[in-house]
């Protein structure tokens, strides 16, 4: 495809996207559709594209050829592997089959558990011990640097004030209806104040974003219309 | 419940627990020889704990990426049904699913066909979430009229300007730069804390053989 | 009636109706009233949706408890029950509940003619006693939408909604659009941006990359992010190839492997004269896809090597790694927080000393800064188009690049196609002949050149001999200045297919000795007395007086020499007329300093504009709605 | 912390973790807080019943495989509770979702809480992966064309997650959103009827679940937030009186005065 021809073709598309700001209007609004569902078609082919060639076909070959490895596993290893997770995935579709619903269900549960032992591996290493251990840590200034010192004092009070936040047990008062002590809701506030300011700054850093692909666009639109 | 099912619940709860068990100190644990003293042979030993876990991910990535074509198929089944029930877009998403195929059978590779269909389309779709994101900020207080959507709204309005270059609003990058180091840093952190022991606790139930989405 | 009804009361599950018997008390006394004036009586529900006054509408609704329907009427629930229950399903549904804006009865009572209404022959009195029940069934669904929803029931086609919805659109649109218009409507100082140490420490970690190092580039970021991070990772990636280091791709993103391909393929477009092309296994890796988000980064860190064996089509890469230690350093360009977070519990954990790089988009830098406090292996993080402009200029500076400030002015008055025709796309990149003001003849633009240097080059050679111009020797002397925008080669013979000598860009001022014969070409003298070629519709003639030291030597002529002195690459296997001389530009300083800038000012400028406009909007449209609520819960109190 | 110390550390508390779920199993469920969200949902499932329409629920990118399988697994059974609230009307729920691997999960949610046997069209997998603006972009298109009563996004999204609920808002149709993702948080906050925020989706099932088992995760991620509170403040406290010898009394006797305090207040609570 020549350079104009994708100039030409993204121009058109990316008008045709736009019209969805112009609302429901007949015929312009299905222009916007009709971007939508060529972008889904082809979505889908492009990821149909690259985890076949990229996993399947290498694997398939490895497991066709020999000589090949792969992985350091060795081949007869992958060969193996690859069968299994062909087997796998085929009882997976033959999950809603009732009678079967014993093996599927093992063999879903042998998915579901190595990815959940990977979420929880990695929540445990990468994100809870090191954040726990910066929120806990002072700065070596920490004495001398009143600033520091109040920053510091601050992330320690917002995370924790955050984390109580979410909190969910309760006692019930005389009513029978979930109540909380004074301390608790005074807390729970303080934190919810961190909580809606650190998702106001998110929001407002994302507005950012898409203003930045928006310039991006019409400055492609521009330069195209020049 | 008759006795087989119950078989079979015993059966996929055990299934997970063993492998849970396995999966979880495979992959934490090993190849780390430190764990075993570094004694003579620790290397050894630690090689062969990292094993089933390396075993398990590869299988599992393998079913992953093939589990693709389950959902290819559950798109055409989807609008194979719908373009026999006449409608137009289905067949354009039809259309442009053979198109790529071919194309990239026929071309080797040839990658333009995303720059030119579906970079613009997405790259514009993008851009279309700042008019909605824009639209919806504006409308927080019709929602949450309380102090929650002033204060939501007031942030979002002392970033934005913060990130405008003038020399007027310059005090207000410095707010924004304390805002980003502090009180963000703080919720931000607490959030991230927040699913991450969720995700131990949750995932540690299932590591148990406790969910509901292979027992029944 | 009752018993025409009574069967759907075993199959409606009743405690799940939405409207409690204390709403529909409340209702009651409000809407009978106020049905005479339908208008009067939308709009006091919507506002009393909005109010949260304790005794409002509104809060009757919200404060119901899912109280069974058995409270209600028997001939009114099972009328209720009735006209809900017919409604045409889903798909085919014309939405006619979201529209019971303008009736107090639900449609289907005047539509179906063996409706309640017409099945039973009633009296005047009846009659009335049913348009009550209509009015509260009507009333009493209305309501309970609002109370579910929470909006005013407006039409979603050709709506006042709907208006100001596009008014807004457009507003927005167009005020992003203005800078791209002209630049009069810059606002605000560009160069005001301040420089972060995180981008300095990125920076000189990159620029410290010595030849045949590996960098692992992790593009986690679909063509969602392309607008806001292609910018940024053309950059970065460029630099590290300028040093002869060689990036190994990954990505968990199908759509990204894909993408990758394009943005290098951009890149070898721009150095094609040089015949630099990067060779995919051999300049830089493109390694497969890692399915399973978090799954595929595990393997990642255990099975490095496994995982470089394979690259994205298929090919043995050869890449001889054993882990992820052998890499010099880690950047990650990820569009959301949630992939840095990925990394950060799945790679680094796995890995000693990592050096971490971290580029993303504004979207995620809150998290990210968070992550690059509390990670010791975060050692640097720039994030969004303002620090790849700023890092650009640092390049291009430390490069010898003209800064984007000083070639501003010329963005506007050349406004080529982003990604360059492929005339000239090679060797004079898109710079297009009508775009350079020039009184010279134009009319032969350069042979055309496609970007790949093995084509064979469509030359028509001119002589190279020079056929002097008449003024040449009179006593102001000729000169030409570069006008184009972009990097623009000098050559050894007026053909596109000779050797590039080197580099000129705008605002270079050359001592011209004549043309060729067609006009196309200038025969220039180079500040060292060697004789070159420079293509005539890229520059402008000037005469300069030959004792006038204060014009030849002006700033312009200062910075030709200055600039001439860079480093300039040759083809392969030529012999380098200028040697690298900067200590920092690394090996291939051509693929800095050919970098297409167009338009970045004027997109920092729109987001300038744009940021002001989305304050003015939600400042407006929220102070609206809390003085509103305001007034509402003014209003409402009297109800009590 | 170097690499062996985590690993071990990390070891010791999944191990307590997984005790603790266990034990959890067989205490007495108490009161908890209230989650509006939550609490719409019924009224949401009445209405989708009564008007003959489908709810739409939504994973996003949450699916098996990924780091978000636990709030996959946990949306999953939030769903299960609402298309079982939902199996009285007729119109089969819709589920979507942008991985692949939750179609085999959604299917069998489906299965298990609607038992007539009209779901499997219902589902709806659109490409993919995270941040999926084709996802969205296709159920802007999904709230025109099917007309959800209501849209129950619970999984993982993000910014895009606007586009979504931008259609919704635009056409009526109410929604409740949750994520993973902070920046689709942030969106749902603003834009959605209603949002669970940060950790609120994974209790989810201690709310609406009648499964014992998933019911007591809250009480055990409560357990570790009190844990992890008082961890923190004693590590953070201790660190101060190293700083400054000459208060380690003060610090000390804070130190108890929290430990005491807080005992109290759980005291007082059970």
């Amino acid at each position: 495809m020549t350079e104009s021809m994708i100039a030409l073709l993204s121009f058109v598309l990316t008008l045709m996207v736009f019209s969805y700001l112009l609302g429901d209007l007949p015929l312009i609004g299905n222009l916007y559709r009709l971007a939508v569902y060529i972008f889904i078609g082809m979505s889908a082919a492009f990821t149909l594209i690259v985890g076949t060639e990229s996993v399947i076909l290498p694997y398939m070959q490895d497991v066709l050829d020999p000589e090949t490895t792969w992985t350091s596993l060795g081949s007869r290893a992958d060969t193996y592997i690859f069968l299994a997770a062909l087997l796998v995935a085929l009882l997976l579709l033959l999950k809603p089959v009732r009678s079967l619903t014993w093996l599927t269900n093992s063999v879903f549960a042998v998915v579901i558990v190595v990815s959940a032992s990977v979420a929880v591996v990695g929540a445990l290493t990468g994100t809870l011990f090191p954040l726990l251990h910066s929120t806990a840590a002072l700065p070596d200034d920490i004495l001398t640097d009143f600033d520091a010192m109040v920053d510091t004092l601050l992330i320690f009070l917002g995370t924790m004030t955050a984390l109580y936040y979410f909190h969910y047990q309760t006692r019930l008062d005389s009513e029978g209806a979930p109540a909380q002590s004074r301390m608790g809701s005074g807390l729970r506030h303080v934190g919810k104040v961190f909580l809606v300011i650190a998702l106001g700054a998110i929001y407002a850093s994302t507005i950012l974003s898409s203003l930045t692909i928006l310039t991006e666009r019409i400055s492609f639109l521009f330069q195209f219309g020049a | 419940m008759n006795f087989g099912q119950r078989l079979g619940i015993a059966l996929s709860a055990f299934v997970a627990f063993a492998v849970g068990a396995i999966a979880v100190t495979s992959l934490l644990l090993g190849d780390n020889p430190a764990i075993f003293n570094n004694q003579p042979g620790s290397e050894r030993a630690a090689e062969l704990l990292a094993l089933p876990g390396d075993v398990l991910l590869r299988l599992v990535v393998i079913v992953i990426s093939l589990s693709v074509v389950i959902g290819i198929a559950n798109l055409l089944y989807v609008h194979v049904g719908r373009v026999a029930r006449g409608k137009v877009y289905s067949g354009a998403l039809l259309a442009s699913f053979g198109v790529a195929i071919f194309w990239h059978l026929t071309r080797q590779g040839d990658p333009s066909l995303l720059e030119a269909v579906q970079l613009p389309i997405e790259s514009s779709l993008a851009a279309l979430l700042f008019v909605s994101l824009v639209a919806g900020a504006s409308r927080v207080m019709q929602k949450r009229a309380d102090v929650w959507g002033l204060l939501f709204v007031a942030v979002v309005v002392l970033v934005l300007l913060a990130s405008v270059p003038l020399a007027e609003l310059a005090p207000l990058r410095a707010w924004r730069d304390w805002l980003m180091r502090v009180p963000v840093s703080a919720g931000a952190r607490a959030f991230l804390l927040g699913i991450a022991m969720a995700t131990v606790v949750t995932g540690q139930r299932v590591l148990l053989g406790q969910d509901r989405s292979y027992r029944g | 009636m009752k018993d025409d009804f009574s069967w759907l009361d075993d199959e409606r599950p009743l405690e799940r109706s939405p409207a409690s018997s204390g709403a529909r008390r409340g209702l009651r006394r409000f809407l009978p009233r106020l049905s005479r004036l339908p208008r009067l009586r939308r709009r006091l529900r919507a506002r009393a949706d909005k109010a949260s006054a304790p005794d409002s509408a509104a809060a009757i609704l919200e404060g119901r408890s899912d109280r069974p329907v058995e409270e209600l009427d028997n001939r009114l629930r099972a009328l209720r029950e009735r006209s809900f229950g017919e409604q045409p399903s889903g798909a085919e549904a014309p939405g006619a509940l979201f529209d019971v804006d303008e009736v107090l009865v639900t449609p289907e009572f005047q539509r179906k003619p063996g409706g309640v209404i017409s099945a039973v022959a009633l009296s005047k009195a009846q009659e009335r006693q049913v348009e009550l029940l209509k009015d509260i069934v009507g009333g009493s669904l209305d309501a309970s939408d609002e109370g579910d929803g929470g909006r005013p029931r407006l039409s979603p086609r050709f709506s006042l909604s709907a208006f100001i919805r596009l008014a807004l659109s457009a507003l927005l649109v167009l005020v992003v659009a203005l800078p791209f218009v002209s630049s009069d409507y810059a606002v605000g100082d560009l160069t005001a941006s301040e420089e972060r140490p995180a981008l300095t420490s990125m920076y000189d970690l990159l620029d410290d990359l010595e030849k045949a190092e590996h960098v692992l580039v992790a593009l986690e970021y679909g063509p969602t992010a392309a607008g806001e991070l292609d910018a940024l990772t053309e950059l970065l990636l460029r630099h590290i190839v300028a040093h002869s280091a060689k990036p190994i791709i990954v990505s968990g993103n199908p759509i990204a492997l894909v993408h990758a391909q394009n943005i290098i393929r951009k890149i070898n477009r721009s150095v094609a004269a040089f015949a630099l092309d990067l060779e995919a296994n051999q300049d830089y890796y493109l390694l497969r896809y890692l399915p399973g988000e978090a799954l595929g980064l595990r393997e990642l860190s255990e099975n490095f090597a496994d995982v470089a064996r394979v690259s994205a089509k298929g090919e043995l890469t050869g890449l001889e790694v054993s882990a992820l230690e052998d890499m010099s350093l880690i950047l990650l360009i990820a569009e959301s927080a949630e992939d840095m977070r990925l990394w950060a519990e799945q790679v680094l954990p796995e890995t000693e000393d990592a050096r971490l790089l971290v580029a993303t988009g504004y979207s995620a830098e809150p998290l990210a800064a968070a992550y690059a406090d509390s990670l010791d292996e975060v050692v640097g993080l720039v994030v969004g188009f303002r620090d790849a402009y700023i890092y650009g200029e640092k390049l291009a500076i430390a490069y010898g690049a003209p800064s984007q400030s000083q070639r501003e002015s010329t963005v506007d008055s050349a406004p080529a196609g982003e990604s360059p025709d492929p005339q000239g796309a090679a060797q004079l990149p898109t710079v297009t002949a009508q775009s350079t003001p020039t009184s010279l003849p134009t009319a032969t633009a350069p042979p055309t050149l496609r970007p790949s240097p093995t084509l064979p080059l469509p030359t028509a050679t001119p002589p190279p001999t020079a056929t002097p111009l008449p003024t040449a020797t009179s006593e102001p002397v000729l000169y030409v200045e570069v006008t184009a925008d972009q990097f623009i080669n000098i050559r050894r013979e007026p053909t596109t297919a000779a050797d590039i000598l080197a580099l000129a860009s705008e605002g270079d001022r050359f001592e011209t000795l004549g043309k060729n014969d067609d006009g196309s070409w200038y025969n220039i003298l180079l500040p060292d007395g060697v004789e070159a070629w420079i293509a005539s519709f890229l520059v402008e003639e000037l005469w300069i007086a030959a004792g006038d030291d204060s014009a030849s030597a002006s700033a312009p002529r200062q910075q030709t020499l200055m600039r001439l002195e860079f480093p300039l690459r040759l083809g392969k296997n030529q012999p380098r007329f200028y040697q690298a001389q900067a200590s920092g530009a690394g090996d291939h300083p051509e693929f800095v300093l050919n970098r297409d800038r167009k338009g970045e000012t004027s997109r920092l400028e729109a987001m300038t504009l744009g940021a002001l406009a989305s304050v003015l909007i939600i400042v407006f449209g929220n102070l609206v709605s809390a003085l509103r609520a305001f007034g509402m819960r003014r209003s409402a109190g009297p109800a009590k | 912390m170097d690499e062996t110390t985590l690993q071990v550390y990390s070891g010791l508390i999944a191990l307590a973790t997984a005790l603790l779920v266990f034990v959890a199993r067989i205490w007495r469920r108490r009161a908890q807080r209230r989650i509006a969200g939550l609490e719409r949902l019924p009224a949401w499932t009445g209405r989708a019943i009564e008007t003959n329409r489908p709810l739409h629920l939504s994973f996003g990118s949450a699916g098996i495989g990924g780091d978000n399988t636990p709030l996959a697994l946990a949306g999953a059974e939030l769903f299960h509770q609402i298309i079982e609230g939902a199996e009285a009307g007729d119109a089969p729920p819709m589920m979507s979702m942008s991985e692949a691997m939750s179609l085999p999960l959604a299917q069998d949610t489906a299965r298990r809480a609607w038992k007539r046997g009209d779901h499997l069209a219902r589902l709806r997998w659109l490409p993919s992966g995270r941040r999926s603006l084709a996802f969205a972009a296709a159920l802007t298109d999904t709230a025109r064309n099917e007309e959800p009563a209501a849209h129950v996004l619970a999984g993982s999204f993000g910014p895009e997650l606007a586009l979504i609920l931008d259609s919704a808002e635009r056409r009526g149709q109410p929604s409740l959103a949750a994520s993973d993702q902070l920046a689709g948080q942030a969106v749902a906050f603003a834009l959605a009827d209603e949002a669970l925020i940060g950790e609120e989706l994974f209790a989810a099932p201690a709310y609406v679940s009648d499964d014992r088992r998933a019911g007591s995760d809250a009480v055990v991620m409560d357990l570790w937030r009190a844990f992890v509170i008082i961890g923190v403040t004693i590590a953070l406290l201790l660190q101060f009186s190293q700083l400054m010898p000459e208060y380690n009394w003060p610090v000390l006797a804070g130190i108890g005065a929290v430990l005491l305090i807080l005992g109290l207040v759980g005291y007082r609570r059970s």
